[in-house]
């Protein structure tokens, strides 16, 4: 039959360890400082905040590499206009949930280093109050245009559009997402560089079953020209059709 | 006008205005960053001069936050609700002050400099003292009335009379605990009780001196509203309490008044129990007895400051009938066994080691099992249960 | 009790007539939290209503996607492969470590312990939030299952911060244990204080630890077997006597806790090396069909009711809100009682106004 | 000198609450002003010297009687206490008259033939007599028959009001849930 | 001039007299049980009155007498108070003149 009040008393006790511990016991006191310098005033327009994400936090502060926030644009190395990966097709605009982006295509092609001309995003807002980031456009978007960043600090006194990310504000560079989203990033790139590579090989493989069948052609011709009596000799195989459908651009809506 | 008169009184009374209330700011910061701890928050430490010079602020620790309330508090826009009664409604928080400073100057703090042969010392030590303090809390009910009704608001005129019958029903507890102190000792006057404790035997050594205290401490946290009792201020159930109405000034004069009484009780706690002012080094150095008394009460401060970190609340019937069938029963027995063991000790003679281990023992054993029988009469089937477990 | 209240946790009203202190009736009026969940399904494709439902009962979204993944993989047979499927059920029970502590934490604190057991909670859930942000990418609003699988791997070095968390956990439990489980006022306040028949549960429909609290032997991981949870071996505790009151359903969470720790040791050593994500194809259309998916969610049996009419988009979605359906008993269990009882057993019935409003 | 003014100011403060105390229309004020009465009287009590009569007095009176009363009003009353009936009873033209004339009864002997006395023993001297064990020893030697006297009455009133007040408590009538 | 007996006797007899008028001129019972509170302190003052200008103080007459009465009184209050409730739950008024019922009509 126990003390009569062992309850509280042990209750008590575990208090006071509470107590002692978070003196001692890192592992018990987890609260940190807020992060933003308080010496500056608050920006007017959420895309005024300092581009890089490091520049507005204090060195204490630790933000995960995994935390997402709200979408980036991404544009290869150089002038950002050049190398954006967006082609404005949209389909991240109809999947949004919160249908938060608003992308008006542009008339004219822009030249993209490697692949072909493609269309560019003339505006490409997202307002952040609506965004929920829940990253289904990055999931979405056929060309790693768009991923996650983890710049959290947009906070501004007007509620407009102060939240309305132009494209302009959005634009990160992709070495930045690299340090941003180490792991992501590599892997993500490392995929774009298969593609490419895998793109690559079906091209050669197209130019060099394009040149068997010129050959096959002309083997051909020279064979009827010679015997073109004798029946006609068995054409090689046809070219093996690759299986996965030309590209994803491709995918029917 | 005989100055030395004057001069005397000035001397006893201008320390206890000046001590206690630093202690009350000191204490608040104390519960907040305590509190902070318990719960492996840091607390307040935001507060502090800003020095824009260097860039950044000298944070004292959160030090600065009991003068940040306090400036707060002055220049918050006190309200007077429509048709309450003005006068009342400003008389409340200022007749919950004065029975708690009142009540201070009898506790037998000894200041050095006040040598026992003034005239104005012994007029302090008040023959009945120990009555006086019972009498003057007792006022305290009344400012809580006051402020209930005078609110003109029926939430606080509820939780101002759920405040009342709480004090008044743990009144009694708290008297006659102190009941067995006064009749060892013989005498009302806490000098005396103070006097006779020298040397270590402090009541709360004997069986029946500790007890009393546990029923002491807790009838104290009943009357000060803390911890587990807090009922009438943070009523989740019902809106807060009696005070509800009150802002500004007078809010800052509840919160003094509750923090003063908590020293006063404690303060009492101490003189009955703790031996006020008997420390190790109090016969050499008579001014250390000051030191003593303030290290006791800010220890029992502590402990109710711990307790309010740990402890849910009570219902409002388990508070009564706590009070009415648990702790009272028990102190009445208690006050029997006291005549009983302070009977056997004084009136034989061969009053050897043995007969006093019996007594202790005996003592120690009734009011254990009486304590275990009435907690198990009261709460019958409250017992931790088992579960079984499916596949 | 206005809808900020205090005590109730979210919007949520009761009008309680009074007879001095004793509830003489109770009427619960919520709403106040209604977004159309249901409609807004209906007109955005499958994958675009995922991240909705971490939305639906805020504390634990893993086991809400994974409910809704459960429904949608019903409908068009997707094999999901085996590490997804042992992912999914540690994701599933770090989460009924999250609700159960802060849902102690809460009740706790309504008993008016001024904060000190929800802030311990809180400092563990903070930890297993660590967790979910850096599988998932967000603390709570994780959006991490998909039909077929999960969005994409754990970090490397997850595996092992998750063992550590788990074996370090049931020290806290003890220590939360012994802060709350023999406390004579908690005893006090909290036996014999909204008492739930166990005909009465069965008959309203009750599920999940509230059900068990009453003496009901009903889990749905043990009915269903869903997922790998026929691998696992673990216990369902639920009360002898059958009639649960707030105590029962406080205990038996908390045992509730320790079972969750049995299952999540045995899936950590039993994960290896795999593919996440089933073959599902780039766009979600099923045939015309209709499914229902359920779980045992930690506040209950959560279902997702789904037809499909052959284009991307559902034509009906439903869901089955556990904490709505306990709630109906409100009103039997607080009559009688006193009005300060009558926040504590809101407290112990565990609702969240997201799931209970949609 | 003290003395004298500390009497004038004590008997003022006593005489005001008394009159208030009758004559408020708001039963509350009426209450506060008499507990104002009792202070004053505690604090005359002081000035003859029975100290410890003055500490019961505010520790029975000014403590208890007055919450007592408090409650009474509450649990009477309407609760704002306002006395809206016609204040003064039929009777209270003769009542007046009566309380003169037993003023003027009182007075007179007062006047004539109880002494002047005017040189009190000395003040040490009592002071020293009348402390509480003293006080204690009297209780217990000579009257103690009517200390237990006064016990049995405090808890025969007890009770009795207790009951009165209660007035049968109608049986608990179990809430059914339909 | 020194305060004398007499000073305190007037002082007795003023209080006890207002305590009678309040208590005949009132109609509210529980105003009738403050005039009876008073009348019983003015008492208690002469007891006290006496006994300090009385010639032998060391017998302690005064204050013994005045604990008694104190004590009595408070017995009283507590029983007139739970009448006046019992009364006003059945007559739901305090109004001593509504109680005639005992008059026959």
């Amino acid at each position: 039959m126990n003390l009569l009040g062992a309850g509280i008393l042990k209750g008590m006790a575990v208090t006071l360890k509470n107590f002692i511990g978070s003196y001692f016991d890192k592992e018990r006191l987890n609260t940190l400082e807020y992060m933003w310098q308080n010496d500056k005033s608050l920006p007017k327009r959420a895309g005024d905040y300092p581009k890089e994400e490091g520049e507005q936090l204090r060195p204490t502060t630790t933000v995960t590499n995994y935390s997402r926030n709200f979408p980036m644009l991404l544009h290869d190395d150089g002038e950002p206009m050049d190398t954006i990966r967006c082609v404005a097709c949209q389909i991240c605009e109809r999947e949004c949930p919160p249908q938060c982006i608003y992308i008006e295509k542009s008339d004219d092609k822009k030249e993209r280093p490697g692949g072909k001309p493609q269309f560019y995003p003339a505006t490409f807002d997202i307002d952040v109050s609506v965004c929920m980031s829940c990253q289904i456009c990055v999931e979405v978007c056929p060309f790693d245009a768009i991923v996650m960043n983890s710049q959290f600090e947009l906070s501004t006194p007007d509620r407009f559009n102060g939240l309305l990310l132009k494209r302009g504000d959005l634009l990160k560079s992709n070495q930045y997402y690299h340090k941003i989203h180490p792991e992501e990033a590599a892997d993500r790139d490392k995929r774009i560089a298969d593609d490419k590579a895998a793109k690559e090989a079906k091209k050669k493989a197209a130019e060099a079953a394009k040149e068997a069948k010129k050959k096959a052609a002309e083997a051909k011709a020279k064979s009827e020209a010679e015997a073109n009596s004798k029946e006609e000799s068995k054409d090689p195989s046809e070219p093996p059709q690759t299986s996965t459908e030309h590209n994803k651009e491709e995918n029917t809506e | 006008m005989n100055w030395e008169l004057i001069k005397d009184i000035l001397l006893a009374t201008v320390p206890l205005l000046v001590i206690f209330p630093t202690m009350f700011a000191l204490t608040t910061w104390v519960e907040r960053k305590a509190l902070a701890r318990i719960q492996n928050r840091i607390g307040p430490n935001k507060v502090g001069v800003p020095m824009s010079r260097y860039g950044g602020k000298l944070s004292l620790f959160g030090l600065g936050q009991p003068a940040a309330d306090g400036i707060k508090m002055l220049f918050k826009e006190n309200i007077v609700p429509t048709g309450a009664d003005r006068l009342f409604h400003l008389l409340a928080p200022i007749l919950s002050l004065i029975p708690a400073m009142l009540v201070l100057c009898f506790l037998p703090l000894n200041f050095p400099w006040l040598t026992d042969e003034q005239n104005s010392v012994k007029a302090f030590m008040l023959d009945g003292a120990v009555i006086f303090f019972f009498a003057i809390t007792g006022l305290n009910t009344l400012a809580v009335f006051m402020a209930g009704w005078a609110s003109r608001n029926k939430y606080s005129l509820l939780g101002g009379m759920r405040a009342i019958a709480q004090m008044v029903s743990y009144e009694i507890p708290l008297v006659l605990s102190a009941v067995v102190v006064v009749m060892t000792v013989g005498s009302l006057n806490a000098g005396e009780i103070a006097k006779s404790q020298d040397g270590w035997n402090w009541f709360v050594f004997s069986p029946w001196g500790l007890a009393a205290f546990i029923i002491f401490f807790i009838a104290s946290l009943a009357e000060t509203n803390r911890s587990p009792f807090d009922l009438p201020e943070a009523e989740s159930e019902i809106i807060a309490g009696y005070f509800t109405e009150y802002s500004g000034f007078k809010f800052a004069l509840f919160f003094l008044g509750e923090y003063i009484a908590m020293f006063a009780i404690s303060g009492l706690a101490v003189t009955l129990f703790l031996g006020a002012g008997d420390g190790p080094g109090a016969e050499a150095y008579p001014s250390l007895k000051v030191i003593w008394f303030l290290a006791k009460i800010c220890v029992l401060i502590g402990i109710m400051i711990w307790l309010r970190g740990t402890l849910p609340r009570l219902r409002v019937d388990q508070l009564m009938s706590f009070a009415w069938k648990f702790l009272m029963p028990l102190s009445i027995l208690n006050i029997f066994i006291t005549g009983f063991a302070w009977h056997a000790e004084n009136n034989n003679e061969e009053y050897g080691f043995t007969i006093k281990a019996i007594i202790w023992t005996a003592s120690l054993l009734i009011l254990y099992l009486t304590a275990k029988g009435l907690d198990k009469v009261n709460r019958a089937n409250i017992k931790p249960r088992t579960y079984q477990y499916g596949e | 009790m206005g809808p900020h209240h205090p005590s109730t946790h979210g919007v949520f009203r009761m009008d309680v007539k009074l007879d001095g202190e004793t509830v003489v009736d109770l009427k619960p009026v919520f709403g106040y939290l209604h977004r159309n969940h249901e409609k807004i399904a209906e007109n955005i494709s499958y994958l675009a209503s995922m991240p909705f439902t971490d939305r639906l009962d805020y504390f634990n979204s893993m086991t809400n996607n994974w409910a809704y993944a459960i429904a949608a993989e019903k409908l068009v047979e997707i094999e999901v492969p085996e590490r997804a499927e042992y992912l999914r059920v540690i994701m599933a029970e770090l989460t009924r470590l999250v609700n159960h502590i802060s849902l102690v934490g809460f009740f706790v604190n309504d008993l008016g312990a001024l904060g000190t057991p929800l802030l311990y909670a809180f400092r563990e859930r903070e930890k297993i939030l660590d967790l979910f942000e850096q599988a998932s990418g967000a603390r709570m609003m994780c959006n991490y299952l998909r039909f077929g699988g999960l969005r994409c791997d754990v970090p490397e070095g997850w595996l092992k911060r998750a063992r550590d968390l788990v074996d370090r956990f049931p020290k806290f439990l003890d220590e939360y244990e012994q802060l709350l489980c023999e406390n004579e006022i908690i005893l006090s306040r909290t036996q014999g204080v909204g008492t739930l028949s166990r005909d009465l549960a069965i008959s309203a429909g009750v599920t999940g630890p509230m059900l068990r609290a009453s003496g009901v032997n009903y889990d749905i991981r043990k009915v269903d077997q869903y997922g790998i949870y026929n691998r696992f071996k673990f216990r369902v505790p639920y009360s002898e006597n059958n009639v649960g009151d707030c105590y029962d359903r406080f205990m038996i969470r908390m045992l509730e806790m320790r079972e969750s720790i049995e299952i999540l040791k045995q899936a950590l050593d039993g994960i290896e090396e795999g593919p996440v994500m089933g073959n599902a194809g780039k766009v979600f259309k099923p045939k015309p069909a209709e499914a229902y998916g359920r779980i045992e969610s930690p506040k209950g049996e959560l279902g997702f009711y789904l037809v499909a009419d052959g284009t991307p988009k559902p034509y009906r979605f439903r869901v089955r809100p556990p904490s709505f359906i306990n709630l109906t008993v409100l009103r039997d269990m607080c009559i009688g009682q006193q009005v300060a009882d009558a926040v504590i057993i809101l407290g112990s019935i565990d609702i969240v106004l997201g799931e209970v409003d949609r | 000198m003290n003395e004298v003014t500390a009497f004038w100011i004590l008997a003022a403060i006593a005489v005001i609450g008394a009159l208030f105390a009758i004559r408020k229309r708001n039963l509350v004020h009426g209450v506060f002003s008499l507990l104002v009465f009792f202070a004053g009287l505690a604090g005359l009590f002081l000035l003859l010297l029975a100290e410890f009569i003055a500490v019961v007095q505010i520790l029975v009176y000014a403590g208890a009687v007055g919450i007592l009363i408090l409650f009474a009003i509450m649990l009477t009353d309407r609760v704002t206490g306002k006395d809206a009936f016609r204040v003064t009873s039929r009777g209270s033209f003769w009542g007046t008259i009566i309380a003169a004339s037993v003023f003027l009864v009182l007075l007179l002997p007062t006047i004539q033939e109880i002494p002047q006395v005017d040189n009190p023993s000395n003040s040490e001297e009592i002071v020293k007599q009348s402390t509480v064990k003293a006080l204690g020893k009297k209780l217990i030697h000579p009257y103690v028959i009517t200390l237990e006297i006064l016990a049995l009455l405090l808890t025969a009133a007890l009770i009795g009001a207790v009951t009165a007040a209660q007035g049968g408590h109608p049986a608990k009538k179990k809430i059914s849930i339909e | 001039m020194t305060v004398t007996l007499h000073h305190y006797l007037i002082l007795a007899s003023v209080l006890f007299c207002i305590g009678l008028l309040g208590a005949l001129s009132r109609r509210n019972a529980i105003v009738v049980l403050f005039s009876v509170e008073i009348m019983l302190n003015a008492a208690n003052l002469n007891f006290i009155a006496f006994w300090r200008f009385g010639n032998n103080p060391e017998l302690l007459h005064g204050p013994l007498f005045t604990l008694f009465t104190i004590a009595v009184a408070a017995a009283e209050v507590a029983l007139g108070l739970a009448l006046v409730i019992a009364v006003y739950r059945h007559f739901r008024s305090v109004d001593l003149e509504s109680l005639n019922t005992l008059k026959e009509e």
